[in-house]
């Protein structure tokens, strides 16, 4: 069904975006609110603990630059894709679509099995202490939203991809909007790397 | 209404459209599509207004059960064991763990599952697109998404008293260390709220972008009529205060199912022994994470309440709103405020000088934009020709109301005089009186007043005006007797006040205040009476029964799909009444 | 009594007396026992009070003369136009300065001295208290006016506060449930704390409410003004049995306090020789 | 704000995160010595060289694409 609602497609003449792209940046306002709650919680915690050792101590710090690489490149694949729908190229965006896919399971893949696993074949469960209580929380949460990104990537690479063929600058806007939220995800780790294995 | 087919013509059929629509080789929706996974805002509205309304009066039952325990504490009532079962009833007494229940799940039912849904999901998602001449919300689909979310969040919180250890006990605010060492309906009660915060955050983008772009031409921002205003603030406030909940939600289901201790002090004994966790946590942190949300969230529950009495009393008081911008500005202020405010509910923990200071200060800067938006309504009616329809009643009746609950807020937010009230009864009576007698009010104006653009029929004036005056007299009954409690001293969640000698002295304002709200009960059996019957057989109405100005009276009553005939154009601000030389005492929007 | 009653009452560690307090309880304020932050608090509620009962009458009236003079009757028709609302703005500015009166002049120098001038000296009586589900535990450091050291590992029925008997510091410790005894015009310094949820420890009479949370100590202090009985309330939610976490303050002269303390210093001994 | 204009903001960060880190793990390595960490750090470093290289091409290739 063609609702035809205004700036479903088009920008609006006065905020000069189309509806997605609003409301991707709305919610992605909320997800700071989100990730700054807990990065706040961890400041507290952390400021008012007995001992708190330093993150490259107990963490993998090679592994977690190795996967803020994947994730950097991950971005840089998406807005690949994203131009070269703006050119009208489909394969080639899907293409990259399909990397920025790639990449984002392997970084979780290298979590689950180079990070995850260890730490808890060594007992260091969330419940250890709250080092490993917030460690788990945040990159468990930010894990969450790079499974949220595969599921929407991958809608847009496999059932949703006819869409192109119907409406292709409404498929452009959507891969847009999933790019903002893609790199969102990854400057969440940009910070959260920093904060949990070097300080 | 069958012009409505010149311009969305590609469009499905119109839901209400009388038969004569049929035949034009649209495919009519199956039920399901038309009423139970609508996309129209109309539909969703609805759901989202009667959803709320039946958690509503559930929270009221567990209220007036609670009531019975506090006024007649040690007088049996043997017929409840049977229905309730051991674990909650015993040997006609409800049991303190019951109690605890009733009150945690009162609280947060009606918060999170009945007033903000008919304000924000009713009200906003039923005349927001029709008063800025949208088509629809923004994001039909998401739109039903949300209610979709709502829905098994309300299901879960209902079905946790069903569980073997029952629902939360631990207050809608789920202080820890209490709720992380509380039964398992705690554990239910975190993930209900996830879900309800999802919903919200969901309709709130979806408010937002619909009165950023889809307003209709002509209709500039200082155009809008003030509910859609207090809509966006309130829609900002959702979209920005929720997120740190939900955060917390997620650290204390952690603390509740994976054995951290964000909120766990190290060397806690629990019953005798020795909590078995690492500790190091902070209590505190909590009631952070938590009251960051909470205080928007009060003003969540009063916006759109203001937003729809000054709707209502801008039709009925025949003139322009006195001070529109005022009352826009200072909405936005309070919007602003409400994030650095919070704190002042945590004064008794221990806080020092500094700290106290700020939000102490804080807060009572927040009272001056409050005052400023209730003296712009009431100079409003000066010069006015107040037409007391049974809306007006409920709108006028709310004022007051909401000035008594806006001022005993005062000597709650100064630290000094907090020491001695806070906890007590006078904080119940406080946001009871802004919540209770201020947006229940202003939801029963809502209402009456939009009942005709729904339903094209009107609501019963006399059982209306049976349903105001005798819902004024015993909601005074109530909560009135609170702030004497209060004064005397009598602590909140307390199952038998008269165990201490503050609450015995005050036993008789106790029984008052339950009298109150069982008669308060009654009171609305004309109401749901008129409610229902009203649908069927009330008095057929024009598409514009109260000569009102705004917008959703220019789409036929109920709107069809799509709601416009044509798409309006707006040429002037909401409020034009009683405009020198106009042929009638209004002058609509859209009217040239 | 039933059955569920009475076994609320063994649950409940706390004995609850049923002995008649010394003040009366009625519909407002009760009698006030405490010394200049206790007025402090006092006199801010009774002008708070004042200030919103002129305001309510004040706006009131005007509301309720519009409701009668502007309703909707023949030969009328409303204004168009604005009106001036010159006293309204003055009214505004009115609330404003009053507000800023209430909190730099009543408000702020009260609390300052509730948080942050704890009484020092040899006359100040310090208290430790530990609340738990559901009980008050109060902690006299004893003739060498120190406190003995606590352990979690050793808290149990017998010894609720887990005060460690082998410090010598903890021989002379007196620890009673429920019972609070202080002097009459001597301040008094609570170093409050939980052991398990977070409990508020409220003496109405006295004016004096703080939350005692696990992890946290908080000093509070206060003087009292008059001798007797007093409740001790619970006035946050802290379990099933919140309603029943009730204490006793009695507030004695000054010979009959040292004659308490002697008693309790003497069975604390006695206790203590039963262990070893 | 367009995803050119967020990829802008994105490369910054990014580049500023590369020099950081490579700055750490050099002063990591001078303290504690351990050679995957100072690899990493090179990389990191080179990383933080080739990011503004690639961000002017991205720039130039997406001329005509809005920042809003």
């Amino acid at each position: 069904m063609t609702m035809g609602l205004p700036c479903e497609v088009k920008a609006h003449p006065i905020t000069g975006i189309y509806n997605g792209k609003f409301a991707v940046w709305l919610f992605l306002a909320s997800e700071v609110m989100l990730f700054g709650a807990l990065f706040s919680a961890l400041v507290l915690l952390r400021a008012g603990a007995a001992s708190w050792p330093h993150g490259y101590t107990v963490l993998n710090v090679p592994i977690g630059t190795l996967n803020t690489f994947v994730l950097i490149s991950s971005s840089v694949t998406m807005v690949m894709a994203w131009a070269s729908l703006k050119v009208h190229d489909f394969a080639k965006g899907r293409q990259y679509l399909l990397w920025t896919f790639l990449l984002a399971a392997l970084f979780l893949g290298l979590k689950l099995a180079l990070e995850y696993y260890p730490k808890f074949q060594a007992g260091h469960t969330p419940g250890h202490d709250n080092f490993y209580g917030t460690y788990f929380v945040l990159t468990g949460l930010h894990g969450l939203h790079v499974v949220g990104g595969m599921i929407v990537i991958g809608y847009f690479l496999w059932p949703g991809a006819h869409l192109w063929h119907e409406n292709p600058e409404h498929y452009t806007n959507r891969i847009e909007c999933t790019g903002l939220y893609w790199h969102f995800v990854d400057l969440v780790w940009i910070f959260l790397f920093p904060t949990l294995y070097l300080l | 209404m069958a012009e409505s087919h010149a311009h969305h013509a590609h469009e499905p059929q119109d839901a209400h459209g009388h038969g004569g629509d049929h035949g034009h080789g649209h495919p009519e929706l199956p039920f399901w599509r038309k009423y139970i996974f609508s996309i129209d805002h109309k539909v969703i509205g609805v759901q989202y207004a009667v959803s709320a309304l039946v958690f509503l009066f559930f929270g009221f039952c567990l209220m007036a059960l609670m009531r019975y325990q506090l006024a007649y504490p040690s007088t049996p009532l043997n017929f409840l064991n049977g229905i309730f079962g051991e674990r909650r009833w015993q040997s006609g007494f409800m049991t303190p763990d019951f109690y605890n229940e009733l009150g945690a799940m009162h609280g947060t039912i009606m918060v999170f599952l009945a007033i903000v849904p008919v304000l924000v999901g009713g009200f906003g998602n039923f005349v927001l697109p029709l008063q800025i001449g949208a088509p629809d919300m923004a994001f039909p689909k998401l739109n039903m998404m949300s209610y979709w979310v709502y829905v098994p969040g309300g299901l879960i919180m209902l079905a946790s008293f069903f569980t073997q250890q029952g629902a939360a006990a631990s207050g809608w605010t789920a202080y820890a260390p209490l709720s992380v060492i509380a039964k398992n309906g705690e554990t239910l009660w975190l993930l209900g709220m996830v879900f309800l915060i999802t919903s919200s955050l969901l309709g709130s983008i979806n408010f937002i972008v619909t009165v950023a772009h889809m307003r209709a031409r002509g209709l500039s921002m200082f155009r809008l009529p003030f509910f859609v205003w207090a809509q966006l603030v309130t829609s900002f406030l959702l979209l920005l205060a929720f997120p740190p909940l939900e955060a917390a939600a997620v650290l204390q289901l952690m603390d509740r199912v994976a054995g951290t201790s964000f909120f766990l002090p190290s060397g806690l004994v629990v019953s005798g022994s020795a909590l078995q966790v690492a500790g190091g946590g902070n209590p505190l942190l909590w009631q952070h994470l938590f009251w960051f949300l909470a205080h928007p969230e009060v003003y969540v529950l009063i916006l759109p309440a203001l937003g729809i009495v000054s709707e209502v009393i801008a039709n009925n008081i025949r003139k322009p709103l006195w001070g529109y911008r005022t009352l826009v500005y200072s909405t936005i202020f309070l919007g602003f405020m409400s994030f650095v405010v919070w704190a002042h509910h945590m004064f008794m923990t221990g806080m020092g000088t500094t700290m106290s200071t700020f939000f102490q200060a804080t807060t009572m800067i927040i009272s001056i934009p409050s005052v400023i938006i209730l003296t712009c309504l009431l100079l409003s009616l000066w010069g006015a020709r107040i037409r007391y329809t049974v809306p007006m009643l409920f709108a006028l009746a709310f004022l007051p109301m909401f000035g008594i609950g806006g001022l005993t807020g005062l000597p709650l937010g100064l630290t000094t005089s907090d020491i001695h009230l806070h906890d007590t009864y006078y904080v119940i009576g406080h946001f009871h009186y802004v919540v209770a007698p201020g947006t229940i009010f202003a939801v029963f104006a809502g209402i009456y007043y939009w009942f005709p653009k729904v339903t094209g029929r009107k609501l019963n004036d006399f059982l209306g005006k049976l349903h105001f005056w005798p819902s004024l007299i015993f909601i005074n009954m109530v909560f009135m007797p609170m702030f004497f409690q209060g004064m005397a001293g009598v602590s909140r969640r307390l199952y038998d006040q008269t165990q201490y000698h503050s609450g015995s002295g005050v036993h008789t304002l106790t029984q008052i205040s339950s009298w109150g709200a069982w008669l308060l009960g009654l009171a609305q059996l004309p109401f749901i009476y008129n409610f229902f019957a009203s649908i069927f057989v009330g008095q057929k109405v024009s598409d514009n029964p109260w000569n009102a100005t705004t917008l959703e009276w220019a789409a036929p009553s109920p709107p069809p799909h799509g709601n416009f005939a044509a798409e309006p154009v707006v040429h002037r601000g909401p409020y034009e009444y009683s405009v020198p030389g106009a042929a009638q005492d209004f002058s609509p929007q859209h009217i040239a | 009594m039933n059955d569920l009653r009475e076994r609320v009452f063994i649950i409940t560690p706390a004995a609850i007396w049923e002995t008649e307090v010394d003040v009366h309880y009625g519909w407002w304020l009760p009698p006030n026992i405490g010394g200049d932050n206790a007025q402090g608090v006092d006199r801010l509620i009774y002008v708070v009070h004042f200030f919103m009962a002129v305001l309510f009458v004040g706006w009131g009236a005007l509301f309720a003369y519009c409701l009668v003079r502007f309703r909707d009757r023949t030969g009328i028709s409303a204004a168009y136009e604005e009106i001036k609302a010159k006293p309204s703005k003055y009214a505004e500015i009115g609330v404003i300065v009053f507000e800023v009166f209430l909190l730099v002049a009543l408000s702020m120098p009260i609390w300052a001295s509730v948080k942050t001038k704890i009484p020092t000296g040899s006359d100040v009586v310090t208290v430790r208290c530990v609340a738990e589900q559901f009980a008050w535990n109060f902690h006299y450091a004893g003739k060498d006016g120190e406190f003995g050291t606590t352990k979690a590992t050793l808290v149990g029925t017998e010894n609720p506060l887990g005060i460690d008997r082998s410090d010598p510091k903890a021989k002379d410790d007196i620890a009673v449930i429920n019972t609070l005894h202080i002097p009459i015009n001597k301040p008094v310094v609570i170093r409050g704390t939980s052991k398990d949820v977070i409990h508020s420890f409220f003496i109405p009479v006295l004016r004096a409410k703080s939350d005692l949370i696990p992890g946290m100590t908080v000093p509070i202090w206060f003087e009292a003004k008059k001798t007797g009985t007093f409740d001790i309330q619970c006035a946050q939610l802290c379990g099933n049995n919140h309603f029943k976490m009730k204490g006793q303050l009695f507030v004695d002269s000054s010979e009959n306090f040292s004659k308490w303390l002697d008693e309790q210093a003497a069975s604390a001994g006695g206790e203590e020789e039963e262990e070893e | 704000m367009s995803l050119k204009a967020f990829h802008v903001i994105f490369l910054t960060v990014a580049t500023l995160f590369c020099f950081g880190f490579g700055a750490w793990g050099v002063a990591f390595h001078a303290s504690a010595g351990g050679t995957p960490v100072l690899l990493v750090a090179l990389v990191s470093l080179l990383a933080g060289v080739a990011l503004p290289i690639y961000g002017v091409w991205f720039l130039r290739k997406l001329k005509h694409v809005s920042y809003l």
